[in-house]
């Protein structure tokens, strides 16, 4: 049992690993702050999803789950509200950063 | 040394806890109470004070207390050796008389609460408490907070009146304040990973010559000197101290600097006993031999007489690092080491007194004039004979002409640098009193010179005021006659420096 | 080399690279983020004081871990100060540098 | 000891770009980062109590003062160009620098084997204060003076900062008053954490007295969740002349002050607790303290009266 859980938690967390590394990549190589904005937020997003997820197979009680997914959760929210409001900077000034 | 805490110690958390309550009270109950609230306080914190001195010279030891009953290394202890007793009357003395003359420049508003006024009593007090908290820390690490609490307190009486360039010496003061206070930290860092306690007695105990204590003591010292202003580090200090309103310049001169200085005192005197340091205490000589000489010549070029006093403040701290290489001097004996060392702590007091005395003075002119040029001196002793009365007084302390504190100091310094051999260190001593003389005189002879039509005062200055100006460089001007038995006091708890060097 | 040494190390090099970056920056922002950065190398070097002292069944030694909280505390409190002497700077005279030649009128 | 060097790499590298970064905001958000590096440095030091104060003070709050400072100073960046120093100086402190950093390091290395430590004592005398958490006995009893007095230190800073303000507007509100995004999602996030934010720093001082936390990572999240709430206008500043604020202010170092005066009486030493009671008299004082210290840290980072009471 346990080696399964290990297993998919070892698939979970290269999943989330790939997606933080095409964030990444993203980050570094679109041309303008929006695509850049939005390779960064959606792919960590999700990367930062699966590590959670592989994390989740090894939780230890209830409790830790809910705090492994609450983080995943603040993090969105973060994420989100951050993206928005260097999004509307962005627009404002008319830059391309 | 006493183990445990001592009969009288409580008295050294009063002088804390006294200026602090002050602090507490003052903030909420606003501006129209705060000067009230301050001077309610002097009185009874001036009580504690001489009771201190009393207490440590009567038990002719060491006050002792340790906070909350739990003994170093785990707790933190506060001491009152003669020193320190000598220091907190000084600071006493020095904020009552400040407070008193402060009384006009900042009164209590009518209807509203003033910025200035609340800012400055409330930090008055925390200077006060903060000065205290130095005098008698007895860890290292309580001692940075303590320095840290100073530096807070002291910041913002800069730039009170709020003008731009104020603004910047408080910044650039600032800045420094906080290099040298993250440098004693990481000094103290290093003592506590090599002997596992910040307590300054205990740490004498353990305390070996190595990398370790060497690099924490050179690091504290150079944080500390930043802290004093000593040569090359005095850039920040003209600005702050001839930009503070006076009474605040009187504070930061006479005082805020002299608790860097003794820390350096406690520093190489008290845990490092053990410690050959002679090369060390040659460099931190000829530092003050720099600060000396830069301090006076630039002095002497001000046209400002608030940047002079600031210039001249910068030298007067170059004396007082002078006594290190007189008073470490381990092969003569310890017997003119200590004549050195009673003569640097008289210049500190001494000085304190003198350049309070003297900033006020000043502020007295700026504030019947308008202005502060020293060309345009000419006509204010007669108009103000009092206050330039107490000028020439203070001046006497700088030049280290008799009748003065300055004068007994600077004359125990040179018989201590000619008898040990060290004549480099008179020569030094001599110049810095000639030019202390010409700075000084240069402003009395304008100030006593007849205007070519008279002056026409501003504002009028009661004579309460100057009063109090009078009496702050009076005092000066006695420790040049009570010599003898305030010395001994400050031996007291001092093992390796004997008595009989003095005698 | 323990962990304890290694962060040690790493607490020595961010003492000196934050007083290089005190020492040639002229903007004093500049100069207050390399202060925290000196601070940051000195709490470290006392964490690790506390890490190697760990005993008596505890990770670390607790007193110079509460001293770091204190010193934190202190370290935010002076960038605050400097920080709002700064701002009130720029506000008075447009500038925000410390040029040699301010002196008091 | 993989995961550490390449941490300690990381954070050094981190901290070489806030040096070295041409634009004073670029340096600032990698001093952010450098902040929470540092906090996981403090997790691998074991320090956890250290961590939280790191990520939430050292990082957060002052990442969150500098940026705001760095933004409104962006276009004053040119005028540095001219006053840098020469190479021959930058190569001076350079060269300097590094000397002092390996001189440093020598000391680390040569510190003494087995390390000196309080651990014991600390963990001996834990009963005696009733609480579980070391650092919290350290900073609340053994060494409490040093915790009281930088509460004042706080107050300080504080009425310092206040002290800047011009004459005129003595009294006044702090901050700009126009809440950034108004009905944006910052003020939605804002309706959204803040409640969650204050029973977050409520549990962290709470717990403090067993496990890592205490009353300045409390009282640190609490003082961001009121910022967030200034900030997005959800709550104006207070005026600085305000009777209640001020009581705020100082309410919880006059608590601290009165027991610890008290304890002259009831436990024979300035700052000493009844071993009986000791667990019940520092919640006591910590309570009134964490409001006083999130109080002043928040204000602090609202900066000096800016705008006259309306």
């Amino acid at each position: 049992m346990s080696f399964a859980l290990d297993v998919l938690t070892i698939l979970a967390v290269l999943t989330g690993s790939f997606f933080f590394l095409a964030g990444t990549v993203g980050l570094l190589r679109f041309p303008d702050s929006l695509s850049r904005l939005h390779a960064l937020t959606k792919a960590d997003n999700l990367g930062l999803g699966f590590v959670i997820l592989g994390l989740l197979f090894q939780a230890e009680g209830l409790f830790a789950a809910l705090k492994l997914v609450g983080i995943w959760l603040f993090a969105l929210l973060a994420g989100a509200t951050v993206a928005q409001l260097i999004a509307r900077t962005a627009r404002m000034s008319g830059s391309t950063m | 040394m006493p183990n445990s805490t001592t009969a009288g110690g409580f008295l050294l958390v009063l002088a804390i806890v006294l200026p602090v309550v002050g602090v507490l009270l003052s903030l909420p109950l606003g501006g129209r109470y705060a000067q009230r609230v301050a001077l309610i306080l002097m009185p009874a914190g001036l009580a504690v004070a001489v009771a201190i001195a009393v207490g440590v010279w009567r038990t002719n030891d060491v006050l002792q207390y340790f906070v909350g009953n739990w003994d170093p290394p785990l707790g933190v202890a506060f001491r009152a050796d003669g020193l320190s007793a000598v220091m907190i009357v000084t600071a006493a003395l020095l904020i009552c008389g400040i407070g008193l003359f402060a009384r006009a420049q900042f009164p209590t508003p009518h209807g509203a609460e003033a910025r200035a006024p609340l800012v400055f009593w409330t930090l008055l007090l925390a200077v006060w408490g903060a000065l205290n908290a130095v005098f008698i820390g007895g860890d290292l690490f309580n001692l940075y907070v303590a320095l840290e609490l100073l530096t807070f307190a002291a910041v913002p009486l800069v730039s009170l009146d709020g003008r731009a360039e104020t603004l910047a010496a408080a910044l650039r003061y600032l800045l420094f304040a906080l290099l040298g206070s993250i440098l004693y930290l990481l000094g103290a860092v290093l003592l506590y990973g090599t002997y596992g306690t910040l307590d300054i007695v205990l740490l004498s105990g353990r305390i070996q010559a190595g990398p370790a204590a060497w690099g924490a003591i050179s690091l504290m010292t150079v944080g500390l000197l930043a802290k004093a202003a000593l040569y090359p580090f005095h850039l920040w200090l003209p600005p702050a101290h001839a930009g503070a309103p006076a009474p605040a310049s009187a504070i930061l001169s006479g005082l805020v600097v002299k608790a860097p200085f003794f820390l350096v005192v406690r520093l190489w005197f008290d845990v490092t006993p053990k410690m050959p340091e002679r090369i060390a205490a040659q460099v931190l000589g000829i530092l003050g031999a720099a600060a000396i000489l830069v301090g006076s010549v630039v002095a002497l070029r001000q046209a400002r007489l608030k940047l002079l006093i600031a210039y001249s403040t910068v030298a007067q701290i170059g004396y007082l690092f002078l006594m290190f290489p007189l008073a470490i001097e381990p092969e003569t004996g310890h017997a003119w080491a200590s004549t050195a060392w009673t003569a640097g702590m008289l210049q500190a007091i001494s000085h304190a007194f003198a350049k309070a005395a003297m900033f006020m003075a000043a502020g007295l002119i700026a504030e019947a004039l308008g202005h502060d040029r020293i060309a345009r001196l000419s006509g204010i002793g007669r108009a103000l004979p009092i206050t330039v009365l107490a000028f020439g007084l203070g001046g006497l302390s700088l030049m280290g002409l008799p009748p003065s504190g300055g004068f007994v100091a600077k004359a125990m310094l040179l018989t201590a640098a000619v008898a040990e051999g060290q004549w480099w260190w008179a020569v030094v001593v001599l110049t810095g009193g000639l030019l202390a003389g010409g700075y000084v005189f240069l402003v009395l002879a304008r100030a006593l010179a007849d205007a070519s039509e008279p002056v026409t005062l501003r504002s009028t200055i009661s004579p309460g005021r100057q009063a109090v100006v009078v009496a702050l460089a009076l005092c000066a001007v006695l420790l040049g006659f009570v010599p003898l038995r305030p010395l001994e006091l400050l031996q007291i708890g001092r093992p390796d420096i004997a008595i009989g060097g003095l005698r | 080399m323990s962990d304890a040494t290694l962060y040690g190390v790493l607490g020595a090099v961010l003492v000196g690279l934050g007083l290089f970056g005190l020492i040639v920056h002229p903007q004093p922002l500049r100069k207050i983020l390399a202060f925290n950065l000196i601070g940051g190398g000195v709490f470290l070097l006392f964490g690790v004081v506390a890490r190697r002292g760990a005993s008596a069944g505890l990770g670390g030694d607790p007193v110079p871990q509460a001293l770091v909280i204190t010193g934190l505390v202190v370290a935010f409190a002076a960038t605050a100060l400097a920080v709002a002497l700064l701002l009130r700077l720029f506000q008075e005279t447009g500038r925000a540098t410390l040029r040699s030649d301010d002196s008091p009128p | 000891m993989a995961f550490d060097i390449g941490l300690a790499t990381l954070v050094l590298g981190v901290a070489a770009w806030t040096i070295a970064a041409r634009d004073t905001f670029a340096a600032v958000i990698g001093f952010v980062a450098f902040g929470l590096l540092l906090a996981l440095v403090w997790v691998r030091v074991a320090a956890p109590d250290v961590a939280l104060a790191e990520a939430a003070l050292g990082s957060g709050l002052t990442g969150g003062l500098l940026l705001s400072a760095s933004s409104r100073l962006a276009h004053t960046n040119g005028s540095a160009v001219i006053e840098k120093p020469s190479a021959i100086m930058r190569l001076a402190a350079a060269l300097f620098c590094t000397l002092m950093s390996a001189a440093l390091a020598a000391i680390v290395l040569l510190l003494p084997e087995p390390a000196p430590t309080l651990a014991p004592q600390a963990a001996a005398n834990l009963a005696a204060t009733g609480l579980g958490n070391p650092v919290t006995a350290v900073l609340m009893a053994y060494r409490a003076i040093d915790t009281l007095l930088e509460v004042v230190v706080l107050l300080l800073a504080l009425a310092g900062t206040w002290s800047l303000a011009p004459d005129h507007l003595w009294g006044g509100l702090p901050g700009r008053g126009d809440p950034v995004d108004r009905g944006g999602v910052l003020t939605f996030d804002a309706q959204l954490l803040v409640p969650i934010g204050i029973l977050v720093g409520i549990h962290i001082f709470w717990v403090g007295s067993v496990a890592p936390g205490g009353e300045f990572q409390g009282a640190t999240i609490l003082a961001a969740m009121w910022i967030l709430a200034m900030m997005t206008g959800l709550v104006d500043a207070p005026g600085v002349s305000g009777r209640w604020l001020r009581l705020a202010l100082v309410v919880g170092p006059a608590v601290f002050l009165a027991i610890g005066l008290a304890g002259f009486a009831l436990a024979g030493a300035f700052l000493a607790y009844p071993e009986s009671h000791a667990k019940l008299v520092i919640l006591t004082i910590e309570v009134p303290v964490t409001l006083s210290i999130a109080a002043t840290l928040a204000l602090l980072v609202a900066g000096p009266p800016n705008r006259a009471l309306k």
